[in-house]
């Protein structure tokens, strides 16, 4: 795929920064409004999408390593599975939300039926929200690229 | 019946798909019939969850009557979850079919599945 | 609590989270080197292998364990004053025990296999992280007790297993065959989720016991027992829906087919799951006040009765045709399934003649029926050990020779002595000769179903001779005749491949020596958990009957 | 029309036929049975202090389906990266 016109690469440039603050919005707020890592990590991948229409596989694929797209992914699942293994270790099961009584961090529990927003609240759940946005952002992203690639050479190097 | 008709629609989708899969010859319509029927599934696990009248399953800025009525005045959040696994689930799966397609039509030059066709019985 | 305690308790959720953590750090430890990578894997797998060790003692001395994930107290009371857990939970019985051993076994034997046989291919970090995974979704397909665990697992075989088995993508059949496996697999685990949410609707609650306590068999949970057993079916390769094992058995890496075996028995437990728990008070409990659950069982079990026969037959004839060795492997593994299927309907069908014919009758289908059960549960791991072996030897000669059309062979027991000797035992066990392991559990087959009805047994027998029949044939094509020229620089398959073929003769000719051994300690424990269903229910909702 | 495809035709109309029988027996709008959406709806707040229940369900009370659906699309990912490999031969 080649570059697209340029007033095209401009807007996209402008627009991409406000995306990927949306993405990370949804993200973090994903325990207190509908949203969470899968989501806010989809917007913000179809903001790096946007980049690879603007600009061609071609240039995103020679800027961006496609390993360490996949080690970034690599790290989010670990990071997910990590906050796991530390539910067994602090909180003695495995997916333990140890973090939620403990008055460290996201501690507060809220009355129920309370309708405000406390953002310091739900435990591990933004710990593992984060991670799974890494995940998905990095995933997402490095199959687009790698597949956009594939389709725009015309003889593989097989 | 006419209270049913979320479910019939869920129905006709998933047969929509099926028929795509099972009738049409190119490789690229089958992967969008499959796309169908998951659609299908995933409107049906919605559709499980709603009860009369209910609102979205969050407490954070919901009305105060909501709140108060809590668990009748919101809807099932069992199948929304279940239905947020399924749509990743197809995303991945949507992801390696089409990749194996690309590859598909590199190697054969087509899309027509009677002529790639070279495992038989 | 000392640290083996703790262990015995989280080894549940370990089992099948070392296996995944095995696989996400995959990609970083290859990127030291080869050697670090396959240690690695290997040394992992191995404390998989201790885990499931540990917890196969404790159930089988102290009975059924559970695992609540994430723990806490989050009991829902119902207005019965029965308690349920919202978590997920893992419930362990022996039959869950015995598949994750066949399981472990295989995945071993596969892994060490693949160190020598994919040696020299590229792509293998990727390699290795998927068929960890695979392993981890086939030890979490047997080991959960709640069905949308269940159905995420099996996604995530079908995934791990597409993209294994269109490994060679340099091969356009190896792509053709993904392609069809995922489009059969996934359209299954629809149905199967479709099906998980007329349960759903039914019984608001996901894990198997509260389902099965409450079962009622209308005519929603009729249909939801029929799409469940047809997406099982789909995935296990029953004969309808027969069409993709073939190919991607006969297209993919033979380590890899190896592994996708233990997947497929996985989908087959499933099944035996689905029937005997969580329908356990309709299939199991039955009796003569409720006379049209027994026509029911009796209805079920001459369809899963008739399918098994046309799944034997398709298989036996299917492989007297081709002249490609995997493929006929491919389908003799069809025909084997098949026989397993027979024992579930005989079971069934059993049931029926038990509770309608005389008091003399009674007592001598009770045993029958049991046999019935323990023998298709025995052929379970028979199967993957025959067939696995086979498809194993397929590979040492392609690995040697790069060929594996059969009238290209011949004469290759001169310079391969080890391999034709495993391919000896092989078509012995495969086809049920005396002394191995695959007569035990086909001679308690033909057993019982020779009393429900003795042409159908006699069908068995004979597709069976058939398949002797047919490995013969290849014996003589590939292994006997003159030697070929172009066969003369043909060595002996590396060690690696050796040992992994020779570790699965000793279990065979162990299980063939011994079948006692293995029926009363494992088979027949099996069976007796799979048929319990109350103990399984009560051991998560307290307080039932 | 060829003989299979009459067949598959006729199939699937069966097929139909049963699934809309299915169809007509849910009722839409008012569930059977909610104890468990009823107590996750009731208790998400004091014992996870997360005021959105769907979060609630995905992270924690089945947090091992997400690790399952994460799991998933590692596996995708590393699968299409399998697939695109540049094959030496």
């Amino acid at each position: 795929m080649s570059q697209m016109s340029k007033i095209v690469r401009t807007i996209s440039n402008i627009i991409f920064p406000f995306i990927m603050v949306f993405g990370l919005y949804v993200i973090a707020h994903g325990h207190l409004t509908p949203g969470g890592g899968f989501q806010g990590g989809a917007v913000a991948a179809s903001g790096c999408v946007m980049l690879v229409v603007a600009y061609g596989s071609t240039w995103i694929f020679e800027k961006i390593k496609v390993s360490r797209l996949s080690a970034f992914e690599s790290l989010g699942a670990l990071g997910f599975i990590g906050v796991a293994f530390f539910g067994l270790i602090f909180g003695g099961y495995f997916f333990n939300n140890f973090l939620v009584k403990t008055g460290i961090l996201f501690n507060i529990v809220p009355e129920t039926g309370f309708t405000g927003s406390e953002f310091n609240t739900a435990g591990v759940l933004p710990l593992m929200n984060f991670a799974v946005g890494v995940k998905v952002i990095a995933g997402v992203f490095a199959i687009v690229v790698v597949m956009a690639y594939a389709s725009s050479i015309k003889e593989w190097k097989q | 019946m006419i209270y049913n008709l979320p479910f019939i629609i869920v129905v006709a989708m998933i047969f929509i798909g099926l028929f795509a899969v099972i009738f049409k010859r190119n490789l690229v319509k089958i992967v969008i019939g499959i796309t169908i029927i998951e659609s299908g599934v995933n409107l049906f696990l919605i559709t499980l969850g709603y009860r009369e009248g209910g609102v979205v399953p969050i407490f954070t800025s919901a009305p105060a009557d909501v709140a108060e009525n809590a668990p009748g005045s919101m809807v099932l959040p069992v199948p929304q979850a279940l239905t947020l696994t399924s749509i990743v689930i197809g995303v991945a799966v949507l992801a390696l079919m089409l990749s194996l397609i690309m590859h598909i039509y590199r190697h054969y030059g087509t899309l027509d599945v009677r002529k790639i066709r070279r495992l038989k019985e | 609590m000392n640290w083996f305690e703790i262990i015995t308790m989280h080894s549940p959720a370990l089992i099948v989270a070392v296996p995944l953590l095995t696989g996400f750090l995959t990609p970083l430890v290859s990127r030291i080197n080869d050697t670090a990578r396959n240690l690695f894997a290997i040394i992992m797998l191995s404390i998989t292998g201790f885990l499931i060790a540990i917890l196969g003692y404790d159930v089988l001395t102290n009975g059924i364990r559970t695992y609540v994930f994430g723990g806490g107290n989050t009991v829902v009371t119902l207005p019965s004053g029965l308690m349920f857990h919202v978590r997920i939970i893992f419930e362990v019985d022996v039959m869950n025990v015995f598949m994750i051993f066949i399981t472990i076994i295989l995945a071993i034997i596969g892994i060490i296999y693949s160190f020598s046989f994919m040696k020299k291919e590229d792509g293998l970090d990727k390699y290795y992280t998927i068929v960890l995974i695979l392993i981890a979704s086939t030890l979490g397909m047997e080991l959960t007790g709640d069905l949308f665990n269940f159905f995420v697992f099996l996604e995530i075989s079908c995934i791990t297993s597409c993209a294994l088995i269109a490994f060679w993508v340099h091969k356009g059949e190896a792509l053709e065959a993904a392609f069809k496996y995922i489009v059969v697999s996934s359209i299954g685990a629809l149905f199967f989720l479709f099906a998980l949410g007329l349960l759903y609707a039914q019984y608001n609650a996901l894990n198997m016991a509260t389902i099965a306590n409450s079962i009622q068999f209308s005519i929603i949970d009729q249909s939801a027992l029929v799409l469940i057993i047809a997406a099982l079916a789909m995935k296990a390769g029953i004969v309808p829906l027969h069409m993709w094992l073939p190919d991607s058995y006969g297209e993919a890496p033979q380590s890899i087919t190896f592994i996708l075996i233990a997947a497929t028995q996985a989908s087959l437990y499933g099944a035996f799951r689905v029937i005997f728990t969580l329908y356990g008070n309709v299939f199991n409990s039955i009796n003569l006040a409720s006379l049209n659950l027994v026509l029911t069982t009796n209805t079920m079990g001459w369809i899963i009765i008739a399918l098994a026969i046309i799944t034997i037959l398709v298989g036996v004839f299917m492989a007297f045709i081709q002249t490609d060795f995997k493929r006929l492997i491919a389908f003799a593994a069809v025909a084997e399934i098949g026989y397993i299927f027979l024992g579930i309907g005989v079971r069934l069908a059993s049931k029926y003649v038990q509770y309608t014919g005389g008091n003399a009758t009674a007592v001598a289908f009770t045993e029958y029926s049991s046999i019935a059960l323990n023998g298709s549960i025995f052929h379970i791991i028979n199967d993957c050990l025959d067939i696995g072996l086979l498809f194993l030897v397929a590979g040492a000669i392609y690995y040697a020779t790069k060929e594996s059309s059969l009238d290209k062979m011949g004469g290759l027991a001169r310079n391969m002595k080890y391999t034709t000797i495993f391919f000896i035992i092989g078509l012995l066990a495969v086809s049920g000769m005396p002394p191995l392991n695959g007569f035990a559990s086909k001679l308690m087959l033909y057993e019982s179903t020779f009393q429900l009805n003795p042409i159908i047994a006699i069908i068995a027998v004979l597709a069976s001779i058939m398949l002797l029949a047919v490995f013969v044939k290849v014996f003589y094509s590939a292994f006997m005749g003159p030697e070929q020229p172009k066969f003369k620089e043909v060595r002996e398959a590396p060690k690696g491949m050796l040992i992994a073929m020779g570790a699965i003769v000793v279990i065979i000719i162990i299980f063939g020596l011994f079948p006692n051994l293995v029926i009363n300690n494992l088979v027949q424990p099996a069976a007796n958990a799979l048929t319990n269903y109350t103990t399984y229910i009560s051991k998560v909702i307290p307080g039932v009957i | 029309m060829s003989a299979r495809n009459i067949v598959a035709v006729v199939m699937l109309s069966v097929l139909a036929v049963f699934f809309i029988l299915t169809a007509l027996m849910l009722s839409f709008g008012a569930p059977i049975k909610y104890q468990m959406d009823d107590y996750i709806i009731m208790h998400t707040q004091n014992e996870t202090g997360t005021n959105s229940a769907v979060t609630t369900i995905v992270f924690d009370y089945r947090g091992f389906d997400t690790l399952g659906e994460a799991t998933i699309l590692f596996a995708a990912v590393s699968g299409v990266l399998m697939i695109f490999r540049r094959v030496k031969k």
